[in-house]
């Protein structure tokens, strides 16, 4: 049982612990899309590009906001850990899609990682403080609610076509 | 009516009758044979009652139709008798002594369709028209809409669209 | 003479005191109120058909375009403008209108030193554009036919145990009634993707010119046959005469001229290609947009090699297409057609196997992709691997092949389009033949009202005793401890697009249900197999969202190499066919500016 | 009795074949025009009298004042867009036209019109004999000078255009009788408002009676005057009213029923003098019929049923070729359309044989000879004719 796992069953979490896990998910995404275009045939190049491409502007949010004093002065206090935590942490893990990996698999594991992303931000941006985090998750949680309808579009436009 | 048909068939050289609804028929016989099948039509068989004269206008066939209705109101029987004439030498015999209002359907044929009936009292008086240079006008080759654009002015600014035509020009304009 | 006829005559002198009986102010007399006065014109329910302008014996009908409607599918966005200096009110124009939306108002009385205040646009400012009274016709419109003219099919009973086609085709009789219907108006063309003359050869079937009718169809259509029979006939959504009563047969009708001209006859009609060119195109793929577009370069002259994986040409028309909907013998009356007109089709000859890329680039002037999608997608849930699922486009495959496939008593398809119906109704014709019962249970995520299939298709699936339910998610493939499949389990789905209509199914967990069978077929989609490009050629194209890159003239980023169909347009038989033609078009401009590199 | 008993002591003398020799040259012959515009002439037409003293001698009828060459114009077009224009054809009678032409098409296409539409023809047909004849009963007093008939006929007619305006959608011109049935239903409450307009035609009618039939200068200037000779009818064409005037009931309602004829009850109303009188009195009788008509027709007719039989569709409606002649009884006599079709979507030929054609041609040139200048107007009011049948 990891270190994560472990805290998850106290309930409480420190901001800090909260910041961290989500700044490596989204590090993790990132270099993980990254990782994956040139694995992939170019016919489907595209949607992991924009899939990078959406993971580094989150990178950039949360390294931005390690350098806000205002975030540092709350690291240390607890708030109520998401319920979406451990879907949340799991997806800090690189997944196995194979070495070539086809668009409904890529798709497959992006909507369930926004997915649980989405569940994670929005509770997060009803537990955090008032203050640059809080609007920073509020802000994610949109994103990612964005994310995971488009891509569920994009999901039924190219595996449910060609159906007539 | 098939009974005077049968009678008349032989001796007036009929074509075959065609019977319509009620008691209208029509049949056709020879410009020749005309005079003697209305004269026998008007005494023996009670067809008393010149309804109309006209004429049809087969131009494609060079021919036109002559339709003499006649009628037999105690029968309730009218018969159309057909009788074709060459187009171009258009003349038909005048029958105004048997029914002198004929005079009057014969003075129109000759205005309106060009056809000669000789011996037809003021047949080349105008009738209904005035100072007419062109066509009879009632032949199929006088082009009523063409005299219509000569002689009259169309009201300016009018303009209209072809919905399938317009919907190409809009939506596909190269044809696809 | 007596006293009394003097005297008589005065009495009517009793009228003296009579009131007038004329009107004081005639100007404002209400008139009755069915009378016939100006017109009134709903322009929102107007299609600007413009019958109402072929019907004025007048002439004072223009149909005109008006500010703030545009041209759309089945509404040219035209108006009537009316020239009251002819208009005679003989109402003959709202008696024929195909959609009720003009009428007339009972206003008769308008002073205007103005004539051309005369002529307008009834519905966009007259003070009585909304007046309640007027002249409108009683009952349904009388002047063009409301309903369509039954097309014979066979019963459901004598149809389910065997392949054999279903509908019958129209008689003389029966297409002529059918064809009189159709007042001409031209709104189905531009919705037809390959802009067909619809109106033109409906009228060549109300004038009995099957000649000119088939020349017609053979101007933009080399697959009547086929579209006579499976288009998917979105021009009879755009037909004036939905609104008030069936929409035209369009699609019968074209399949009554293919069905009154022999083959023979056919080619003859069509005459001889242009002399031979000496140019060369390969096409790959011989679905309907390689073949359309094989049929208008050999008409021009080209040489044309179709190269084709399969053991007969034809595409998703032969591989797709259940027989009982489009027997091949009339597919390959079409086909045949083509192959007239000098069109090689090597069949059995996979590029990338039996021929490369490279070889197709170096012996044509131009190479057409016209690969269609044959790749079969899954919804990837739970138990989704191995024996006992299958997927449909699959088992249509081997189903036209003659293969012996797969089959069970009781097998639930997944998918609410035209595949999922096509291989319901083909596996419950096998059913019937093994078992002598049908055992077919569809599930879909679209709700009824929205599945992707014609509607014909959902009726004839139940007819012939596919269970449909509708609005389910599959969740998983159940399968027992020997791993054979069981079932399938699904949950409800509460609504399957969001407010902006964009796909979010949301499900209800408490609704789940296991549809019990021991197979699964799923149909929700297809790919197309782009394998055959190899690796090097993939690199080197532009692709766009998963797709081959096209420009609006089908060219690829490759200057030799043309794209068309299914695998980069879609969807159906007509828009590969006009994808066919653009794709011909565009390759003969390129020979003609003898631009192609080799 | 009066009767016209001319001067002519100082006529020229005839030439040797007994006939007049008109030369105006002579100064003892006038020509003189009644009409086109004139208020003793019947619509827009004109007979050029020559008269000696004041005896007319001679009469020629001119028309082509309203030619618009309609049987051309129909050959033009479609058969449906035939449809709005025949009732042009007659302006105080236009119904006649629509009927025929319609019965003539449906004759030639094999449709049969529905029972209800049988009726409403009927009932259509009947209101428009009515202000038919009310025209008449009021030029009829007018072409004598008794001014106030024309008014109240006026009036009376009216307000049957009103009801012909309720029922279909227009006061002259109605366009209701389709090829195929008619065009729609009875409004509601429609018998009680007609029952109104009989109830004031017969009060209005009884004051003509009073103020025309029984006065002694009306009769004295009708009676004995512009006799036609029963033994003319057949060779000059008469029919309708001016034949029943001569005691001769022609009636087509009787003698080829057509409609619903023979399920109504009506006599045919004769008078034996055949003089402008009887023409008139034969006519206030036939009023008398209409109104009955009307009033039966209302009461038997079916209250529901469909108005239109189907047609094909009427943008690209061929006939296969064929002829066919339609006649019905109108308030002057043997009113028809003969058409020829020739297979196309246009007919070949339509010849419209209206009763004036005979009436104020052949027959009025055969009758003005010998009489009044000043009984001309009502002699050829009393022919009822409407010039626009004769040229059409």
């Amino acid at each position: 049982m990891s270190e994560t796992n472990k805290a998850k069953l106290t309930g409480k979490a420190t901001v800090r612990e909260i910041f961290e896990t989500a700044t490596e998910f989204e590090k993790v995404a990132h270099r993980f899309y990254t990782e994956l275009i040139p694995n992939v045939s170019k016919d489907i190049r595209w949607l992991v590009e924009e899939l990078a491409e959406e993971e580094l502007e989150h990178v950039e949010l949360f390294t931005n906001l390690s350098k806000n004093p205002e975030v540092d002065a709350i690291m240390a206090a607890e708030i109520a850990r998401p319920v979406a935590d451990g879907k949340f942490s799991d997806c800090v893990h690189t997944p196995d899609l194979g070495p070539n990996p086809d668009d409904q698999a890529v798709l497959q594991y992006a909507l369930m990682r926004e997915s649980a992303a989405m569940d994670q931000y929005t509770e997060l941006a009803q537990s955090t403080p008032a203050g640059p985090l809080k609007d920073a998750f509020v802000f994610l949680a949109n994103e990612e609610t964005k994310h995971k309808a488009e891509l569920e579009k994009i999901y039924y436009e190219t595996v449910h076509s060609g159906g007539v | 009516m098939r009974d005077i048909h049968a009678l008349l068939k032989q001796r007036h050289r009929l074509g075959p009758l065609e019977p319509r609804k009620g008691g209208l028929a029509f049949v056709t016989v020879p410009r020749e044979n005309l005079r003697g099948l209305l004269l026998e039509l008007r005494d023996t068989h009670g067809f008393t009652h010149l309804v109309l004269l006209t004429a049809v206008d087969w131009m494609e066939d060079g021919l036109f139709q002559l339709t003499y209705m006649l009628n037999n109101r105690g029968r309730d029987l009218t018969l159309g008798i057909r009788v074709m004439i060459d187009r171009e030498e258009a003349q038909g015999d005048t029958i105004h002594d048997m029914w002198p209002t004929a005079a009057t359907y014969q003075r129109e044929l000759k205005e309106m369709f060009g056809i000669d009936f000789p011996g037809s009292p003021r047949l080349d008086e105008e009738f209904i028209l005035e100072g007419w240079t062109d066509l009879p006008p009632y032949r199929r080759d006088f082009d009523s809409l063409a005299y219509s654009q000569q002689t009259y002015a169309e009201r300016p600014g009018r303009v209209t669209h072809d919905p399938r035509e317009y919907m190409k020009s809009k939506l596909y304009p190269d044809g696809v | 003479m007596g006293l009394r006829e003097v005297l008589t005559p005065f009495t009517v002198w009793k009228h003296v005191f009579d009131d007038p009986v004329t009107i004081k102010q005639p100007i404002g007399r209400p008139a009755a109120e069915r009378y016939r006065g100006f017109h009134q014109n709903d322009l929102d329910t107007c299609i600007g058909c413009g019958t109402c302008e072929a019907i004025c014996q007048n002439g004072a009908i223009d149909m005109v375009a008006v500010a703030g409607y545009d041209p759309e599918k089945g509404n040219s966005g035209l108006k009537p403008q009316i020239d009251y200096g002819r208009c005679c009110w003989c109402a003959l124009c709202v008696d024929v209108c195909m959609t009720g939306s003009l009428t007339m108002s009972n206003e008769y009385t308008w002073v205007d030193t103005d004539p051309d205040a005369f002529r307008f646009v009834p519905g966009l400012e007259e003070p009585w554009k909304d007046d309640e009274e007027g002249y409108e016709r009683e009952g349904k419109r009388v002047l063009s036919g409301i309903e369509r003219i039954h097309m014979e099919e066979m019963e459901p009973e004598a149809r389910i145990g065997n392949f054999d086609e279903i509908v019958a085709g129209y008689s003389r009789a029966e297409a002529i009634l059918e064809a009189d219907r159709c007042v001409e108006c031209g709104l189905c063309v531009a919705t037809c993707p390959a802009h067909m003359s619809i109106p033109d050869y409906i009228a060549a079937v109300r004038d009995q010119d099957y000649d000119r009718g088939l020349q017609l169809l053979y101007e933009t259509n080399p697959f009547s046959e086929v579209c006579g029979r499976v288009c998917t006939h979105k021009c009879e959504g755009s037909c004036a005469a939905l609104h008030e009563g069936d929409p035209i047969a369009i699609r019968w009708l074209k399949r009554h001229i293919i069905d009154e001209v022999p083959f023979d006859r056919r080619i003859e009609l069509i005459g001889q290609p242009a002399e031979p060119t000496g140019r060369k195109v390969a096409i790959i793929g011989a679905g309907p947009a390689g073949l359309t577009a094989a049929f208008d370069l050999a008409r021009a002259g080209h040489g044309v090699v179709v190269y084709e994986a399969l053991a007969h040409a034809g595409g998703m028309m032969r591989y797709g297409i259940p027989e009982y909907r489009l027997p091949y013998d009339a597919l390959d009356r079409d086909i045949g057609v083509i192959e007239a007109m000098g069109v090689e089709i090597r069949t059995n000859c996979r590029v990338g196997r039996d021929v490369t890329m490279d070889e197709l680039r170096r012996d044509h002037d131009a190479v057409v992709l016209t690969i269609g999608l044959h790749m079969g997608r899954s919804t990837r849930v739970p138990g989704t691997e191995g024996a006992g699922v299958e997927k449909a486009v699959d088992l249509l495959r081997r189903i036209t092949d003659g293969e012996k496939v797969p089959l069970a008593e009781q097998i639930v398809v997944i998918g609410g389009g035209n595949v999922a119906m096509d291989i319901a109704r083909s596996m419950a014709r096998l059913q019937k033949a093994e078992f002598g019962k049908v055992g077919i249970t569809l599930t879909a995520l679209e709700d009824i009202d929205h599945f992707l299939a014609d509607p014909e298709e959902v009726v004839e699936s139940r007819e012939e005793g596919v269970k449909i339910f509708d609005a389910r998610g599959p969740q998983e493939v159940m399968r027992d401890a020997e791993g054979k499949v069981t079932g399938l389990r699904t949950w409800r789905v509460k609504s399957i697009f969001d407010a902006e209509g964009r796909f979010a199914p949301a499900y209800d967990q408490s609704d789940e249900r296991v549809h019990a069978g021991s197979m699964v077929i799923e149909a929700i989609g297809q790919a197309a197999d782009t394998s055959l490009l190899g690796a090097a050629l993939t690199e080197a194209l532009e692709w766009n969202r998963g797709r081959i890159k096209i420009d609006t003239a089908f060219r690829t980023s490759e200057p030799w190499l043309f794209a068309a169909g299914d695998a980069v347009k879609g969807p159906d038989v007509i828009s590969a066919v006009a994808d066919g033609h653009r794709v011909a078009r565009t390759v003969m401009e390129k020979l003609a500016a003898r631009e192609v590199a080799q | 009795m009066f009767s016209f008993k001319p001067d002519r002591s100082q006529y020229p003398a005839p030439g040797p074949d007994g006939k007049l020799q008109i030369d105006l040259e002579t100064g003892k012959y006038l020509k003189l025009w009644q009409g086109p515009n004139h208020p003793g002439i019947t619509g827009n037409m004109s007979v050029e009298l020559t008269v000696c003293g004041d005896e007319v001698v001679e009469g020629k009828t001119h028309v082509g004042y309203l030619h618009r060459g309609f049987e051309k114009l129909m050959e033009r077009r479609t058969f449906i867009q035939v449809f709005p224009i025949v009732c042009r054809v007659c302006v105080p009678e236009p119904d006649f036209n629509e009927y025929c032409y319609a019965a003539a098409v449906e004759d030639l296409a094999g449709i049969e019109a529905p029972e209800y539409a049988q009726w409403m023809r009927t009932l259509i047909l009947e209101m428009g004999r009515f202000n038919s004849y009310m025209m008449f009963l009021g030029g009829i007093g007018g072409a004598l000078g008794l001014g106030i008939t024309g008014q109240w006929m006026t009036y009376v007619r009216d307000l049957m255009l009103d009801r012909f305006e309720e029922l279909t959608g227009a006061r002259i011109y109605h366009m209701f009788i389709l090829p195929g049935g008619v065009r729609g239903h009875l409004p509601e409450g429609f018998e009680g408002r007609m029952e109104e307009v009989l109830d004031t035609a017969e009060r209005y009618l009884a004051d003509i009676d009073r103020v025309m039939f029984s006065n002694s200068v009306f009769k004295t200037r009708t009676k004995g005057v512009g006799v036609i000779d029963p033994a003319l009818f057949e060779p000059y064409g008469v029919t309708g009213p001016n034949a029943r005037a001569g005691g001769v009931a022609k009636d087509l309602r009787k003698d080829s029923p057509y409609l619903v004829y023979d399920q109504l009850d009506f006599e045919v109303a004769t008078a034996t003098d055949s003089d402008i009188f009887a023409r008139a009195t034969v006519r206030r009788a036939d009023v008398q019929t209409s109104i009955d008509l009307i009033r039966q027709i209302l009461k038997k007719m079916p209250k529901t049923g469909p108005a239109m039989a189907k047609i094909p569709n009427v943008l690209h409606w061929k006939i296969p070729r064929g002829e066919t002649y339609i006649k019905g009884e109108c308030s002057r006599g043997e009113y028809g359309y003969y058409l020829v079709t020739d297979g196309t979507g246009y007919p070949r030929r339509i010849n419209v044989r209206g009763p004036s054609y005979t009436h104020a041609m052949a027959l009025l040139e055969h009758l003005i000879p010998g009489t009044n200048i000043s009984d001309v107007a009502a002699l050829m009011v009393s022919l009822h004719t409407y010039p626009p049948e004769i040229e059409r």
